[in-house]
């Protein structure tokens, strides 16, 4: 095939392919988004908003009841700090977010029952 | 007795590598021992290049026995043989030769890519896209040549995908034979990258388009984030299906990084799963660039060519990603920085990374590096694209 | 030269998956997507049902060449044309049929469970012996149908045994071409155990008997732990040899962990290697449900009758647990809370979870997590004899 | 095959196994305890006591030489209360042992090496 | 239907292992369980004890169909037979077989070894040379009884070498039949050493010897490490090629480690990897060691005489070592302790305390621990050139 | 071949081999010494500088811009000390370095993104 022709019908198909995806991706996106704004809808909205509204922790000034220790958050910044190779002067650990568990399932039930086991 | 002694020495010597090294041995380890330094002493992707280096230099050390080249030119190939009478490399290399690594690394490349910024701004894959032109035009300053076969030309045009895995994966079905110096050219300048751009960059842009400032993205919803691998992945193989190893497993291990329900599988895709790949798959390129192969008439000369035509490649995609980048700029009436365009050649996050250097310069202000992540991780599917291409019009 | 470009075009559109797909390929997209959205947003044994999923996904996207079903019909295996010819997942796949991957799964399922609780109350193990009636109860029913050869009904028998290395081991083994629906429909029921057990476990026993509180189980010494590995994987081999796979790897994990001599072969086991093991499995596994199953005549039958029939193995499965718990409640003199006979279905940590769970609603005071740990490890013990059992007189 | 007699002979042989289970287990279990409660066999009888009379850590005043130090049970704590998802209000850490060496031998030999060539 | 119940027992019965066990599969599960108990309670080199014994116990469990020795006695080997009809372990058995394992964990212990005290003192390499007559005097001794071949002889001598992946990795080239028993005994006089060595050591020495106080190792610069493995590996590769598989893997993992770039690679080498390939190593070298092995007329005896060449291969390197320590104390005038000659038979790190501890009972001022390491870690390089000679004369 | 020349071979290519390795030790040591001494090498006598003249961090009274602080390091000292399986008393943390980024370079990317998108 004559090189040309490869590269033509080449970059064609990659554009095409390409693009394909900018359209899914703004269809979904825009769908998304305006079932998200919908009141009545609740799965995903949350999900949304806690991307959009993430208020700083430090705001909150009452502890949850599932919230963060102070020293925990101490140990955290102090990780954090090293992590990022430099003092903690450039910036402050602003949010602290759980994430969920990820420790093998069975082990978090075996440390559970070990701890119950000792009550 | 002390002639038995002798005369067992004398065997002993006449089987040492000493007495078997040939100058072409020579100038191999000599350059293995280079692209060592490079990767150690300027860390020029150590990752890749170490494992390279080291399995170029074992391969080089005479009747070590790790790498039998002669095994791997049978058609077709007699697995038997390999089982038989392969040494270690011999049999890691089964794992390139079956195309089995190339996709692993990429479910661990997929697992630890944030194509967060890509959603936000969906046009980058356009730039993604341009990029491209960096490996279809090589093709055809390779085929012009007329020093190599179209499968080659299509194996050293990948190059300018800036994409290790997906050239490695690429040349071993299409161009076996070339494995090692092209794998070597390709991690050599995507850790140039930072030399090679930002001439092409300023030549190519004015002050003014360089100081463009960016509006920041919008924040994307995990749903979104979710969706993106699964409909990038239907997509594509619906269009290429040749190129579903590579992007199967691309968005396999995006889906387990944004899914949050695997959090053991995406932990042990892009750690001990990608590194011990990445171990086998450098270990058995860089040796299949032995001196037996530098002997083969022409091909030190095509091993030249592949230096400088890999070079070109990255160029041509650098340039055609800021001028696309360009026409962006005046199609949206200033709002896209060209600079941006440039990192549409993967070599992930480094383009990024130099994207936001030269739009620094000339705007202190000036913060692309977002931005240009979205080209960036477009390119890498941009180029799988292409692989898929290649492989489905030449293969 | 516009002729050649669109004669090209044409030639890659004839190739690709738009023009290639099927009403079938269709259909099994969207099952593999309801799959992942089960895995994803419902939480259903995302471990194994992402991968699972996916490799259905991916099976099903025309052309992509990553699965080849005809080359494991061949009687015996071609294992040289496989090598030749397969694609990425039927490399992988090779693993699911040598039966590699599932004692490996064993053998961190071994190294991540402790079995103290058993030790410590032994009279478990009848609990894990009698929901096995599940498998075997099952098996009567599926070859009532006629639909189904001894070995396809074996196999989907041990969809009751609640666990899902076991159905893939014995799957694989006795009537590979039902793999892909067995293992989804005993993942998808193993996650819904919170669902289909309480109303059984309630309809079978008395508020009475439901409140029953057990008294505390006896600490279990180390050396007690380090002896029960050893001394059950001799027992059960003695007993039915071609267990020796599973619960030879399930005790040689469990001796990693409890031998406490072992740390990093424990952390392996329990980590890296289970999870890369589980990639491949669930990839390969779900890729044998491909479009093409589906158009052999009465496959999508049997795939009903499998969904049917797999929920009648858990339900046979909880109810024979729950009865023989009442029929140790009244030998004991009301000792046993027969809540926990229904976690012998094994479904560890869940069955045990839905005993603590039930018991709890009739008695706020009752904790029976512990006790009921006991018969939800034996349930693993028990099936995997179970599956040696079906294999012997079978296979 | 009946599939009548499959299941009769799976469930015997199912329960005949784990029976046989039950009666070494319950055999050995015997022997070691009463192996234990003799007072001249220490060897195995440690671990059990170990397990048994297992003391809240908390009522140890005096740290013994190969304790734990305080600051290190505050990290330990914090940290295990950001496993266990909730704050310490539920539980506290009630005992810490010290379990065997999990790192391979040749690095630990390496970082005391590296210590002692820092001395 | 009871006439068919009890049928279907009886032939249940039939392939049970209690109706197929023999005195010799009593005679090798006791010992494995002995080898279990050595591990678990008296912490022999559990890591690789572990899997070993209990492959051990699962290949002598009968008809469990996990290992099949006859597969692997035929000359040439048929790999189709063996994945056709092979069990668990002889697929994972080919990884010993290819000699894919042994180098796997040299390359992680590689990247566990610090060079650096023998960088400082380069003459340490003499007493890793030195002990290595272990190696060589058992041969002879081997010999001498007429009950093995040359290759025979040479796998049990490197029992001397005190270390356990090149003495597999040997014995499986040279005389795969002694696998089992040669594994143990290496690996069980490694664990002996703090035993074997001290009253060799003192017996070969004075007090005034032993007190003496090695003067502190200068520090060694980054360069210098990482130029080790480099230099090493293309040495002894160049002088005994058959070598490279252990000393490239070797070298490899230490430039890993010394290199600085490659951070990732080096954790999985010294952690996923080598662990992965541990537990697969062990087991299977342990269920070489079955009781079909034991009925083989003269294998007993084989076996016994192993065991005992082997503790004086242990003995002969040690004394060799401290011996060469005491030339060098002589001509150093004094400032060498021979002490840390015994330290040269390798056992990383365990040679190297003994020598420690015996020192600081002459002295207690003394602390020999880093000058011992020196030539601990030459052992490993000396008994992997000392396999490669072995290699190319018998091999 | 008679086993005793095997041994008398083996024992002679083993002394060679690791001769040969001493010498080129030897060489490569001193040269690599020597270019470190000349002031206009800077390359790599700056690492070898670190390696010999290393002081304990216990001296820098000012923290420089790029330190570790007091609370990491109290926090690693913990760890230390729980590593050596002996409270602090023996032996306290005299020199802590910075090594090299072990993680891979994506996340820390991915991380620094993370971080510059909530500025
Ligand atoms: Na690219
Ligand atoms: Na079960
Ligand atoms: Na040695």
């Amino acid at each position: 095939m004559n090189s040309l022709i490869v590269t033509l019908v080449g970059m064609f198909v990659v554009f095409c392919a390409l693009l394909l995806i900018i359209l899914c991706i703004v269809i979904y996106s825009r769908l998304i988004r305006i079932k998200a704004q919908k009141p009545n809808n609740h799965e995903y909205s949350s999900v949304k908003q806690n991307n959009n509204v993430q208020k700083p922790a430090s705001e909150n000034n009452a502890l949850p009841a599932d919230s963060i220790s102070p020293e925990l958050l101490a140990v955290i910044t102090a990780a954090v700090s090293a992590c990022m190779q430099s003092t903690n002067t450039g910036y402050t650990v602003r949010s602290i977010k759980r994430i969920g568990h990820t420790t093998p399932i069975w082990n978090v039930a075996g440390r559970n029952e070990y701890i119950l086991s000792k009550l | 007795m002390w002639y038995d002694f002798t005369n067992a020495i004398k065997a002993l010597a006449a089987e040492s590598g000493f007495a078997n090294i040939t100058l072409l041995h020579l100038i191999m380890i000599v350059l293995a021992l280079f692209f060592l330094y490079l990767a150690i002493a300027k860390k020029y992707e150590p990752l890749l290049l170490v494992p390279i280096a080291f399995g170029m230099l074992l391969a080089n050390l005479p009747l070590g026995g790790l790498m039998h080249p002669e095994l791997w030119d049978a058609q077709p190939l007699d697995y038997g043989a390999i089982l038989h009478n392969g040494g270690l490399l011999d049999l890691l290399y089964l794992g390139v030769k079956l195309g089995i690594y190339p996709p692993l690394i990429f479910l661990g490349i997929g697992a630890m890519t944030d194509f967060g910024p890509l959603i936000a701004n969906p046009k980058s894959l356009l730039l993604g896209a341009a990029a491209q032109f960096g490996i279809f035009g090589t093709y055809i300053g390779a085929m012009a040549f007329g020093a190599f076969t179209p499968q080659q030309a299509g194996s050293i045009a990948i190059i300018g995908g800036a994409d290790g895995p997906t050239a490695i994966w690429l040349t071993s079905k299409l161009a076996p034979e070339l494995l090692g110096p092209i794998a070597l050219a390709a991690y050599s300048y995507m850790a140039l990258v930072p030399v090679i751009q930002p001439p092409i960059m300023k030549a190519l842009t004015t002050k003014k388009e360089r100081e463009v400032i960016m509006k920041q993205l919008r924040p994307v919803s995990k749903l979104e984030k979710i969706l993106f691998p699964i409909v990038v992945c239907v997509l594509v193989i619906l269009i290429i299906p040749s190129s579903a190893p590579l992007v199967g497993m691309l968005m396999l291990g995006n889906l387990f990084r944004e899914s949050g329900v695997v959090e053991r599988l995406n932990d042990t895709a892009q750690n001990a799963l990608i590194n011990i790949v990445t171990i086998f798959l450098g270990l058995t390129v860089g040796s299949t660039a032995s001196a037996d192969k530098l002997s083969q008439p022409g091909f030190g000369i095509q091993a030249l060519l592949i230096i400088g035509l890999g070079l070109v490649a990255f160029c041509i995609g650098t340039a055609s990603g800021v001028l696309f980048g360009k026409l962006m700029y005046i199609f949206s009436g200033g709002k896209i920085n060209p600079l941006i365009g440039s990192a549409g050649v993967s070599a992930v996050p480094m383009a990024a990374r130099v994207s936001q250097k030269v739009g620094q310069e000339a705007n202190p202000q000036n913060f692309l590096l977002m931005h240009a992540m979205g080209p960036n991780v477009a390119g890498v599917i941009g180029s799988a694209v292409a692989a898929g291409v290649l492989l489905s019009m030449l293969g």
